[in-house]
């Protein structure tokens, strides 16, 4: 056991250096880089935290789409007026670590073995309609966060439509050009779409579900965006607003209908709970991966210089 | 240890040292294109023998082979994004390095 | 010292770094990413708690809530990053407009704003976007 | 039929409506209007309903507290869904007849609706951090439909530092369920012993929620925001979206925090609750331009609800949410006002009113209105509010409070009428002005009758707040 406890010491010791390290470097790329390590190295401590659902999310969403998101705003970053002209650092410092000081007498005041809700959870896991106890909790117990979770996803696909609304930006991208990327796209995106596929399918009984899927394929979706294979598709087209919205409105549905006979919101029955949570999480994977791919919208495309495109972007 | 065992921790063991010499690689080669040898190359063969080694311990042929994938995938990605970086320092004007 | 307490200090001293992050940076993007690293820091603490279980399996509670809190995460984070980027492209327009004020005689030489100037200006007042 | 979920209703009508308007895109308004009128029936029934059989409780997915995610509706939450439906109408009618406003208005408040259905519903902690981050996103998008940089940075900021509320918020969250493993919130208070670990938790949920709804100190991002957003969305932003935060704290307060720690923590936010309206009522007077003007009153009145905390519950509790109530429509009835006389004469400088009064008689009537809640005069729903706060600072013996309303009274009568006085000068010249639209002062005027409404009729309400913790 001392050798765990050897790796969780070092992972431990290494994750706020990353941290800092993320945070303190002056470049902007490098700390993006930075923080691309950092998410990685958290997703080994999830794994030895014995919790491969976050460990999958980590890394796929924390790390991959955050992380591509940053780097496609390293373009414009240095443009952009600092927000305050001096920044407070010794101030930020003394009360980050008044409140790190607080919060970790308070985190060594916990009692040293709590059960949580585990007994709880696994006592109604056969009724909960899939094996998988995180699965169960995201969509059957606590399911009523989940639903608003996504109608926060769906806010802000909105508010990204409405701060840069993709009008001509979308004409003038570069045709589609032999590029590497092209290359790793055919190579990539199939697997990336079977990837997703068994991913959800496996959410019942293992970790996987619907976010880790959706990043998957959003994933694959980046990839065909940043190679020119996929024209990103304007916000206006209803066919892509109605597959992005599909989700949330099934959820909805399977919320509301218990309601109508005098049941409560979004009592699953037992008998179809299983079904109900796949054909949910299904149409959940269609909606994340097009509002993560709808964070890369036209207009970032068109400026920034996609390394492999062969012809230059007209500006 | 039967001879299996022996076999996946020597595996295990020459994998590290490649790590080890990719890293090394990096710290010490002084520009960009040398590096990228260094990483390309030492880790993709690393992670290899360390696949090989786990492989040979996995609970089924199904393990294995989807560590086998894990593999490919990665040697696809680092070696596509190595010729992208190399390309982008190319454009940036990166000079490579020449020994005066 | 057991494994849990470690991650749960390791956890909130990326926190901590990560609100230093917030409150000490002047420049917006920096800010945003010191956000991220805070939240992924309390989202390790709250993993970390999980696993006091003294079952074998952690508790799936926290899991449930630490996935819940990475999507919301990076919802915000993806709307910060376009306000800020919204703003770079205003910010370029209206550098452009200042520099056509001062030297009216020659138009701004192909001035190709790097952030893209190519979004056309917001049309005055109204605060309709185009 | 069994009476219908009514508490689970009001929730879900705003969020179909949302989605659907969503996908209506640029012909949204007439969906909005009608998911505005579905939800006020909804809040409507629910009033009745838990005026009926006082607090309603709703498991929702059929599981129990500890597992599940309690819906739990009482007098509070009630009159707080009731109020975020009438002035929510009004918003969109204003919005409809106001020209300026981009046709994404709609959907982006119509998921802040739901988020504040959700937030005044919710018995979880967890599901309140869920319901506050929508609640930032959609409140965000609001601030930024307005394109210009102020907008633009003010919602940035607005974005970073509920986000930072919202994590500090969590780590309390985090720590509690630790402790006690259960996220109902009347299941933590039973089961919370004073400890360092509450100590800790509750600090640190108290001073997110305090950074999120504009506490003194932490006040900064709120006037470059509500004063650079669009006019439709500054109503439903200073209106409704302040008061979220201040909610979930005073549901924390009388459900979570051990009556131990009240009254030492109860002084400090008293203390920077006075200083805020103060402070805001000084502020608000030296402002050169009219929607900065009411956004340092919203700092100020906020000041006023924080007082309820070294006060306690009974009268004084069910005086901050009358304030609650009343500040929502005239605040938003003033932002209406403001909105219409920059669209009137082309910008909200104070210099710009003068002699305005003849010109926008309906407008500047609604300005004098609302006024009279912000003043606290009767016979306004401000008034009642004050008068309960007087009354239980006199009772408790904690007479400086009644002092800061007092004062803070004067200080906004005194920036109400430096607006009325400039409106009923002679006008130095006639300059042109474009005629506000009718459509765009009767949802305005409608708010500020609903505000003197409050102190007229306010017997009702109160009983049900009675009815409430």
């Amino acid at each position: 056991m001392s050798a765990g406890l050897a790796i969780d010491a070092a992972l431990a010791l290494v994750l706020p250096v990353l941290a800092w390290a993320v945070v303190a470097t002056p470049d902007l790329r490098k700390a993006i880089v930075l923080f691309m390590a950092l998410g990685l190295v958290a997703a080994l401590a999830w794994a030895r935290l014995a919790a491969p659902d976050i460990a999958l999310v980590e890394a796929a969403i924390g790390t991959g789409v955050t992380g591509a998101l940053l780097m496609s705003c390293v373009p414009w970053a240095e443009s952009l007026t600092p927000a305050s002209r001096r920044a407070r650092a010794d101030l930020a410092l003394a009360g980050a670590l008044a409140v790190v000081a607080c919060l970790g007498w308070a985190i060594r005041a916990l009692p040293e073995a709590g059960p949580g809700l585990t007994p709880a959870v696994l006592g109604a896991l056969e009724v909960s309609g899939v094996e998988h106890p995180v699965t169960a909790v995201l969509l059957n117990y606590r399911s009523y966060d989940t639903l608003l979770e996504i109608v926060v996803l769906v806010a802000a696909a909105i508010g990204i439509d409405a701060v840069l609304p993709d009008d001509d930006a979308r004409r003038r991208l570069a045709p589609p050009a032999r590029s590497l990327v092209g290359v790793l796209s055919h190579l990539l995106v199939p697997g990336a779409v079977l990837v997703a596929g068994f991913l959800v399918w496996k959410g019942a009984h293992a970790p996987g579900g619907a976010f880790q899927a959706g990043a998957v394929l959003a994933a694959g979706g980046i990839l065909l965006l940043f190679a020119r294979r996929l024209r990103p598709v304007p916000f206006a087209a209803r066919a892509l607003r109605g597959a992005l919205l599909a989700g949330p409105l099934l959820f909805l549905g399977v919320a509301v209908a218990p309601l109508v006979r005098g049941g409560r919101l979004l009592e699953l029955p037992v008998a179809w709970a299983g079904v109900l949570i796949l054909a949910i999480e299904t149409v959940l994977v269609v909606t994340i991966a097009i509002v993560l791919l709808m964070f890369f919208p036209a207009r970032v495309l068109a400026s920034s210089r996609a390394p492999a495109a062969t012809v230059e972007d007209p500006p | 240890m039967t001879a299996l065992e022996l076999v996946a921790g020597a595996l295990l063991c020459a994998g590290a040292a490649f790590f080890l010499a990719g890293t090394v690689g990096l710290l010490r080669f002084p520009d960009v294109y040398t590096r990228l040898h260094a990483l390309t190359k030492a880790d993709n063969l690393g992670l290899g023998l360390i696949v090989a080694g786990l492989a040979l311990d996995a609970g089924s042929v199904a393990e294995a082979l989807q560590l086998g994938i894990i593999w490919s995938l990665v040697m696809v990605s680092s070696s596509l994004s190595c010729q992208l970086v190399a390309r982008a320092a190319r454009r940036a004007g990166v000079a490579p390095w020449r020994r005066r | 010292m057991s494994a849990w307490q470690l991650y749960a200090l390791s956890g909130l001293a990326w926190f901590g770094v990560g609100m230093w992050g917030l409150f000490a940076h002047a420049h917006w993007v920096r800010k945003i990413l010191a956000v991220n690293v805070a939240g992924s820091g309390l989202f390790l603490v709250l993993a970390a708690l999980a696993r006091r279980a003294t079952t074998p399996a952690p508790d799936p509670v926290p899991h449930a809530l630490v996935l819940t809190g990475i999507v919301v995460g990076i919802s915000a984070t993806a709307l910060a990053l376009s306000v800020a980027r919204r703003l770079a492209e205003v910010e370029a327009t209206a550098r452009l407009d200042e520099d056509a004020t001062h030297e009216p005689a020659a138009p701004p030489a192909g001035a190709d704003a790097r952030a893209g100037g190519d979004a056309a200006p917001p049309p005055a007042g109204g605060g309709a976007p185009p | 039929m069994t009476e219908p979920a009514w508490v689970a209703g009001v929730v879900v009508i705003p969020l179909v409506g949302a989605l659907i308007a969503v996908l209506a895109g640029r012909r949204a308004a007439p969906i909005a209007v009608v998911t505005a009128v579905g939800a006020a029936v909804a809040a409507a029934a629910l009033v009745r309903q838990i005026a009926r059989d006082g607090v309603v409780e709703h498991a929702v997915g059929g599981w129990a507290a500890p597992l599940g995610i309690a819906l739990r509706a009482d007098g509070l939450s009630a009159l707080f869904v009731a109020a975020v439906a009438v002035v929510g109408t009004a918003a969109i009618v204003y919005a409809l007849a106001h020209p300026g406003t981009p046709h994404r208005f709609h959907a982006a408040w119509l998921l802040g609706w739901a988020g504040l259905a959700a937030l005044a519903v919710s018995a979880d902690a967890f599901n309140l951090y869920v319901a506050l981050e929508l609640l930032t996103l959609a409140g965000a998008t609001l601030v930024a439909l307005a394109s210009e940089a102020a907008a633009l940075r003010a919602a940035l900021r607005y974005i970073l530092l509920a986000l930072a509320g919202s994590l500090a918020y969590l780590f309390g969250v985090v720590l509690l369920y630790a402790a006690h493993a259960t996220l109902e919130l009347s299941a933590l208070g039973a089961a919370v012993t004073p400890g360092p670990v509450t100590a800790v938790a509750i600090a640190a949920m108290v001073a997110g929620l305090a950074l999120k709804s504009a506490l003194f100190p932490l006040h900064g991002w709120l006037p470059p925001a509500y004063a650079g957003a669009p006019a439709a969305s500054a109503v439903v932003l200073a209106g409704l979206l302040g008061k979220a935060s201040f909610l979930v704290l005073v549901r924390l307060w009388f459900e979570v925090v051990p009556p131990s720690l009240r009254p030492d923590a109860g002084l400090l936010l008293g203390v920077l609750g006075a200083a805020g309206a103060l402070w805001g009522a000084v502020l608000a007077l030296r402002q050169t331009r009219l929607r900065r003007l009411l956004a340092y009153s919203s700092v100020g009145q906020l000041g006023y609800l924080f007082l309820v905390f070294p006060l306690g519950t009974g009268p004084a509790l069910a005086g901050a949410v009358y304030l609650v109530l009343a500040h929502a429509a005239a605040k938003a009835a003033l932002f209406m006002a403001a909105g219409s006389i920059e669209r009137a004469c082309g910008s909200d400088e104070l210099g710009a009113l003068r002699g305005l009064a003849p010109r926008m008689p309906l407008t500047f009537l609604t300005i004098g209105l609302a006024g009279l809640t912000l003043m606290g005069l009767p016979p306004s729903g401000g008034f009642v509010a004050k008068w309960l706060l007087l009354g239980a600072s006199l009772e408790t013996g904690q007479w400086w409070w009644a002092i800061v309303l007092v004062v803070g009274g004067f200080l906004a009568a005194a920036y109400v009428f430096r607006v009325l006085r400039l409106a009923f000068l002679p006008a130095a010249g006639a300059a042109a002005i474009a005629r506000a639209p009718r459509g765009a002062e009767l949802p305005a005027l409608a708010l500020a009758l609903v505000s003197l409404g409050l102190g007229l009729a306010a017997a009702p309400p109160l009983a049900l707040l009675g009815a409430g913790p």
